[in-house]
């Protein structure tokens, strides 16, 4: 009993939050979840990476495409901080917690799965001590590092806010010199989300070796590094829209105004648009200039099974100008059900992309003798990702019951009581 | 390098004195032809067709030490990957490497292999190791260099016999030595007047991929076309399987 | 905030620097004391030996490092000087020929490949380049290794030497002479 | 004063700070990197005085010259001589890793010397009228052979037997213009491979295999005959049978035999080779020059064939496997031994030959631990002698197969090779090759102790060419195939021969890559229904053993092409049918 009321001194005033059984109940699983993906990862990184399936042609797997897609998802964070304190977008104050939040859990889970994608961990501080500039991979690990010490800073404040924190003086302090940073901060972020996003894809556009993937592009960079740079910023608020939505679904409580939602939806919307057209131009310039003059003719790479042409037809159209018609048709994205599928399409759209980009293209023979090649990750590597997933589900909910994550959760909550009614209930017991 | 594939009948010795040369270890029993490591590798090539106009041809692949754009170099985050500029040999240094695999998948030749294991010989054998070439760790990438053990004991006997440094060493790579048909012949590009760069420059002459541009310094030959043939891209839509070897 | 409630921060503010500067590079090294008390100076002076008479060269422009016991069998069957250092030597090494374990103090890592043809017969540098005055010390210092990377203190520079064996130090001197500086010109 | 714990938390505080601006943390990250590049696991190769030694392989008949690159004492690196006339500097996979066999896991290290010795006599001693004490020698025509066969004359009922017995047999490749093989590799380890490929030039070689071989692939003819109709085929070109019964019979077509027929008939001298039916012509097949021996070792049992013995005949049988030779399978040698426990011993440095029937397995120096002479290749015409020397000294524990031999028999042997090193001199013919400076000296030039010499250091003596050599032919050999005998088992088995055991470094050639065909392998056609790299089960008549499948489109559908590791070889001859299941 005790415990609890200590618990419930630390959430916040005028929210409601269920009880701390409830709330155990529900962290259990996924904290068992993480467990077992800890020893997944312990065992990749005792025994080795022969622990995965990845070989010497599959050089990379699961862990890299699926860090690929986090960090895009994960683009949300700087894109509304880039929106709110740069463009003064003000009406994004009540989720850019919340994006910040999933930003955290987005990067430093996709860094931890970097640090066990690599073969010698204890070596990956050369990158910082001897850097090739000229490597995607340089720009990356520099950016990435950087931007997850930003949003530390800017999580920071967010805890300090806290109804029991704040009751140390000095921290409140602190919170405050703090959040007289924060914008220049988002400016900062953004510029470095910015810059990795763009070298994630230029990763892969500036592998002349693989025609599949190598892309002309200006000055040093190929197109993919603004390809990337794009439907980053373009799924980033889709999937803080889905995010804010699945909360409410699960909290059963009202966390943000529609108008909010749709706001995202529609920022995303036309990003996307934006995107798909950029995406066409430049498929259609490396089908018809790029890949010929590389003596690889592009539609064999869609002759070999099962990535015929359809995958391309999937990205590009139902992923793509599917979810733009819906979330720039103010009609459809008025009705929830269609605002959260489009949002959902988009970010697929993405996963699409980013699997396309290093899945298949390692999957296609270069060599005249060499054949096409099929992967299936193991069991610890699926396990090592399922830890990030289960340590995002914690960190969210974590700071979802302590922490500020919608400010205007405590209005709407007087607004909907019927939803409160339910939450009484469904707490009492 | 040139390498005579009419005249390569895929023994494998040039794998095997390889491997001895640069202390490579024998295979981990999990280990493939996706997880092995063979610096050298000789593919089983065929032209696709039945008997018996079927026609088979063994292409010995190692790293071709490309010249232009060097794929792996500068995708490597940490300078683990350089190319001499005296030699024009693409190095890789398996202790800076942090084995982020980068280069594997900038590498169109496959050239490049990673230490999925910890190295392990049977008990004993270690005693039959090189020690001009330094054994790798797990967790690194690694690939040919040309021999560049041998390499280090020709500039060292030319400096003790009082030669400038400035004068080319000679020394043949392992796989050249150990080749009973003598299919591979080593010597200097650069030099014009050189047998080499004659080989090299004659019709019956190719490089893989070329269309690249990667301009590698490993020259194939053969007076079969079809053989010639293979530097192109794969055939388009024949989803064959022809990657034995 | 008062300087009192500073005091703890402070205090281990210094505590820890203490550690890091003073305690900390003691502890990484681990110290092993030579086999043989052996003087270069007595052999330079009495011996007249220059380095290459014990450290020598074989025909094939290798580097035989240090000289094996038969070399010191030479001039030591019986002891030549008075010391309880050469009497002990002979009974425990000559006599059984029986290699005494010498720890070289500039013993470089396996993966690096260094020719003393090319810089001693070709490149002409005093062995004191790299080696400091071991060649006129009277008495061998305790071999002191890294205890987690396993290799010699000296590559870090000691006392005596004008500069380390790190990398960084070679480099800076094949820059300087703008010599090979590809990385498999000195690694194997 | 009491310590509140924000006292101790700006303690702490303050340390962390403090460590930042020591060099403690750094030289920690940078040690840990360090430590990852020699860390456990990671063997340091032993630095050393590089020196050159040479010997000649013992590893398969054809004694190629090897120049070792030493360390101390320690071989690191094999390679060929350059020069060398008979080897002409090749060396094959086998032969370059031939240093890595002392260390081989499948090794035998320690044996019941005593007892078998005490179990060899008393076998000896209760040896019946109609049994034998038979002495099997995989490699003949060695002077260990020479002992064995004075030893087996020297015992009662002593029989000396080999696989084939035709040692003396040579074939001139220099002579031939056409090369007819029946499934022979003869450019895959058949003779001496630098030898054949100097020759290659000089001849065209028609390949009648029921796979793609390597051979095959490279022969300027490949006939894609059916499995076990080399016969057949042979008898076609003889024209003892139609050239239609012998289409039938192969599976090519009439034309093409008429066609074959016609060119060899042309493109004379022909050799034949894999087949007894076919005359080779113009000398290309001659009897060869014995090598020199004492006049007193002719008091030696002849040699035999197993099918001289009468079945259920042998009492006590010793078996020398130190060097690699063709391997007789062992239900062929079952049948002779008597049904009350007979004495197998098998003298061997591998548990994989005869160490798994033997009821004593002695272990042997292996290549390159013991001095042995190597006998000439087939493709040699002159008579040659060169040494195999150590390299690296034999276990303590191991004995010397013909001392063991020549004990049981209570003959009293000196030191054989040195005495036929003499024997050689004394005739004074010949040349003397040594490795170190590649050049050759008339044997009269040199000192009998300098030949001595130079033998050990892997120098190499060649008998002077033979003028009125009198043709010759081989007679049926064992590994000749056989017309497949019938049963409902799908698959007929061809034979791929591979050097087994190997160093665990052709897994290069046998695991990390498909180039050879590994021991525990067989090769399918792809439509066989089972996928790549399944793990199967291989299973004739005789027995079963565990395989991993490998597909080959150059395997033609119906034939399983299997390495001939002695555990195959126990279960199958070429031409035998088999099945292969998942396991």
């Amino acid at each position: 009993m005790a415990r609890q009321s200590m618990d419930k001194q630390f959430i916040a005033r005028g929210v409601a939050r269920c009880s701390t059984p409830k709330f155990l109940l529900w962290m259990a699983p996924w904290l068992a979840l993480l467990a077992f993906g800890l020893y997944a990862a312990g065992l990749c990184l005792v025994k080795g990476l022969n622990q995965t399936n990845m070989d010497n042609r599959f050089a990379f797997g699961l862990w890299i495409f699926l860090d690929l897609t986090v960090i895009a998802l994960g683009a949300g964070a700087f894109f509304t901080g880039f929106l709110l304190y740069i463009l003064k977008l003000d009406e994004l104050r009540s989720v850019i917690n919340s994006a910040v939040v999933i930003g955290l859990v987005c990067y430093s889970g996709a860094v931890c799965v970097l640090a066990i994608d690599v073969g010698q961990p204890l070596r990956a501080w050369f990158t910082f001590w001897y850097p090739n500039v000229h490597s995607m991979l340089t720009e990356v690990t520099f950016c990435i590092s950087c931007y997850l010490t930003v949003l530390l800073i800017e999580y920071l404040p967010i805890v300090l806010r806290n109804r029991k924190l704040r009751q140390v003086p000095s921290f409140l302090v602190f919170e405050f010199e703090l959040h007289k940073l924060i914008p220049v901060l988002a400016g900062v972020g953004t510029f470095l989300s910015f810059f990795h996003q763009g070298s994630l894809g230029g990763l892969y556009g500036v592998l002349r070796g693989r025609p599949f993937a190598f892309r002309e592009g200006l000055a040093v960079w190929p197109s993919t590094f603004f390809l990337f740079i794009i439907s980053a910023a373009a799924v980033g608020p889709s999937f803080i829209l889905l995010t804010t939505w699945l909360a409410e679904k699960i909290s059963r409580k009202r966390l943000a105004r529609p108008e909010i939602l749709q706001l995202l939806g529609r920022i995303s919307g036309s990003l996307l648009a934006v995107y798909v057209l950029a995406k066409s131009i430049d498929t259609l310039i490396w089908i018809n200039r790029t890949s010929p003059e590389t003596g690889f003719q592009a539609w064999q790479y869609y002759s070999w099974k099962p990535f015929g042409s359809w995958i391309l037809v999937a990205e590009i159209g139902l992923c793509g100008v599917v979810p733009v018609l819906i979330l720039l048709a103010p009609k459809l994205r008025r009705r929830t059900g269609w605002l959260v599928s489009g949002a959902f399409l988009a970010c697929a759209g993405v996963a699409l992309n980013r699997f396309v980009m290093t899945v298949q293209t390692l999957a296609l023979p270069t060599l005249s003798f060499d054949r096409f090649l099929s992967y299936t990750p193991s069991w610890q590597e699926t396990g090592t990702f399922l830890a990030v997933v289960a340590y995002g589900v914690l960190v969210y909910s974590f700071s979802f019951r302590y922490f500020q994550l919608f400010p205007q959760e405590r209005e709407l909550k007087t607004g909907a009581p019927q939803v409160e009614e339910g939450r009484e209930l469904v707490g009492r017991y | 390098m040139t390498i005579d594939v009419d005249r390569c009948n895929g023994c494998g010795a040039c794998m095997v004195a390889c491997s001895v040369e640069n202390n490579v270890p024998p295979a981990h029993e999990g280990a493939t032809d996706r997880k092995g490591l063979t610096w050298i590798r000789v593919y089983k090539v065929d032209n696709g067709e039945e008997y018996p106009n079927r026609r088979t041809a063994f292409v010995p692949v190692m790293c071709q030490h490309c010249g232009n754009e060097t794929p792996c170099v500068h995708v490597c985050p940490q300078q683990a990957v350089d190319v001499d500029p005296a030699t024009g040999v693409v190095g890789e240094m398996p202790q800076r490497c942090l084995g982020c695999r980068y280069c594997m998948a900038a590498c169109p030749y496959h050239a490049r292999y990673f230490n999925w294991w910890d190295p392990a010989w049977p008990a004993g054998m270690e005693k039959t190791l090189n020690p001009d070439v330094s054994t790798r760790m797990r967790g690194v990438v690694e690939k040919c260099n040309l021999c560049h053990g041998r390499w280090h004991a020709a500039k060292e006997q030319a400096a003790a016999a009082g030669k400038p440094d400035t004068e080319p060493v000679s020394y043949v790579p392992a796989c050249v030595e150990a080749c009973p048909t003598g299919a591979i012949h080593f010597g200097d590009l650069n030099d014009s007047s050189s047998a080499m760069a004659k080989e090299a420059a004659e019709p019956e002459s190719f490089r893989l991929l070329e269309k690249l541009n990667t301009q590698p310094k490993i020259y194939y030959r053969s007076k079969k076309d079809w053989v010639r043939g293979i530097a192109a891209a794969p055939r388009p839509g024949s989803g064959k399987e022809n990657g034995r070897g | 905030m008062t300087l009192r409630g500073k005091i703890p921060f402070l205090a281990g503010l210094a505590v820890a620097l203490g550690a890091g500067w003073v305690g900390f590079p003691h502890a990484i090294y681990q110290s092993r004391p030579q086999p043989v008390d052996f003087s270069h100076k007595v052999h330079a002076d009495k011996a007249g030996a220059k380095c290459e008479d014990c450290h020598s060269f074989r025909e094939d422009g290798s580097f035989a490092g240090l000289p094996t016991v038969d070399k010191c069998a030479g001039c030591h069957t019986v002891p030549m000087g008075t010391t309880v250092a050469e009497k002990n030597f002979i009974d425990r090494y000559v006599t059984p020929n029986r290699e005494p374990q010498w720890a070289a103090y500039a013993h470089q890592p396996e993966n690096v490949s260094f020719s003393h043809a090319a810089h001693v017969k070709r490149a002409n540098l005093a062995c004191e380049t790299c080696h400091g005055d071991t060649g006129t010390s009277s008495t061998l210092r305790p071999y002191q290794v890294d205890r987690i990377s396993g290799y010699s203190r000296d590559i870090w520079k000691i006392g005596n030497m004008r500069h380390g064996m790190k990398m960084a130090d070679c480099v800076e001197c094949h820059r300087r002479n703008s010599l090979e500086n590809s990385c498999l010109d000195c690694h194997k | 004063m009491k310590t509140t714990r924000r006292e101790i938390m700006m303690f702490a505080g303050g340390s962390a700070v403090g460590v930042l601006f020591t060099p403690a943390p750094w030289r920690l990250i940078t040690d840990t990197a360090l430590w990852s590049e020699n860390w456990p696991g990671v063997p340091v190769p032993a630095r050393g005085e590089i020196r050159a030694k040479y010997t000649n392989c013992s590893l398969c008949p054809a004694g190629c010259a090897v120049r070792a690159r030493c360390v101390g004492d320690q071989p690191v690196a094999l390679a060929g001589v350059s020069g060398h006339p008979l080897s002409h500097g090749a060396l094959c996979p086998f032969g370059l890793a031939g240093h890595h066999l002392p260390y081989l896991p499948s090794r035998v290290k320690q044996g019941p010397v005593k007892e078998a010795a005490a179990a060899v006599a008393e076998g000896i001693a209760k040896c019946g009228p109609a049994e034998y004490v038979v002495t099997l020698d995989l490699r003949p025509a060695r002077t260990a052979s020479w002992t064995y066969r004075r030893a087996m004359a020297a015992v009662k009922n002593g029989r000396y037997v080999t696989p084939s017995v035709d040692s003396s047999v040579a074939v001139d490749l220099a002579k031939a213009r056409t090369v007819l093989s029946f499934g022979v590799p003869v450019l895959d380890g058949w003779g001496t491979p630098g030898n054949v490929i100097a020759a290659r030039p000089g001849f065209r070689l028609i390949q009648a295999d029921p796979v793609e071989s390597r051979t095959a692939t490279m022969a300027d003819q490949w006939l894609r005959i059916r499995p076990g109709s080399e016969d057949a085929l042979a008898q076609g070109l003889a024209s003892t049978v139609t050239h239609a019964a012998a289409a039938e019979a192969s599976g090519l077509a009439e034309s093409e035999i008429a066609a074959l027929a016609a060119r060899l008939e042309q493109n004379g001298p022909v050799l034949v080779l894999g087949s007894s039916r076919l005359e080779s012509t113009g000398r290309t097949v001659v009897a060869r020059r014995e090598t020199p021996v004492p006049t007193e070792w002719h008091k030696a049992a002849p040699v035999s064939g197993l099918a001289s013995l009468p079945d259920g005949s042998v009492r006590v049988l010793m078996v020398d496997e130190s060097a690699p030779g063709e391997y007789l399978p062992w239900n062929a040698i079952q049948k002779k031994l008597v049904a009350d426990n007979p004495v197998v011993v098998a003298l061997a440095w591998s548990r994989e030959g005869y160490a798994r029937h033997a009821q004593y397995v002695l272990p042997v120096g292996v290549y390159p631990e013991v001095v042995g002479d190597i006998p000439p290749a087939v493709d040699s015409v002159a008579a040659t002698f060169r040494l195999s020397v150590p390299l690296v000294p034999a276990p303590e524990s191991c004995v010397k197969p013909e001392e063991f031999v020549a004990a049981a028999a209570g003959l009293s042997i000196a030191d054989t090779l040195h005495e036929r090193a003499d024997a050689i001199y004394k005739t004074g013919r010949g040349a003397l090759f040594t490795c170190a400076d590649a050049k050759s000296a008339a044997l009269k030039d040199v000192s009998a102790a300098d030949f001595w010499k130079a033998l050990n250091a892997g120098g190499c003596w060649i008998d002077a060419p033979d003028e009125k050599a009198p043709a010759a032919r081989f007679s049926a050999a064992a590994a000749e195939a056989r017309p497949v005998e019938e049963s409902e088992l799908p698959f007929v088995v061809v034979l791929n021969r591979e050097l087994t055991p190997a160093s665990p470094i052709l897994s290069k050639v046998y695991q990390e890559s498909n180039l050879r065909l590994a021991p525990n392998t067989v090769a399918l056609h792809p439509s066989c229904g089972l996928e790549d790299g399944t793990q199967a089960v291989f299973e004739t008549l005789l027995g079963k053993c565990p395989v991993r499948v490998t597909l080959d489109a150059g395997v033609p559908a119906g034939v399983v092409r299997v390495t001939a590791s002695p555990a195959v070889l126990d279960l199958c001859a070429a031409g035998a049918r088999a099945k292969v299941v998942r396991a």
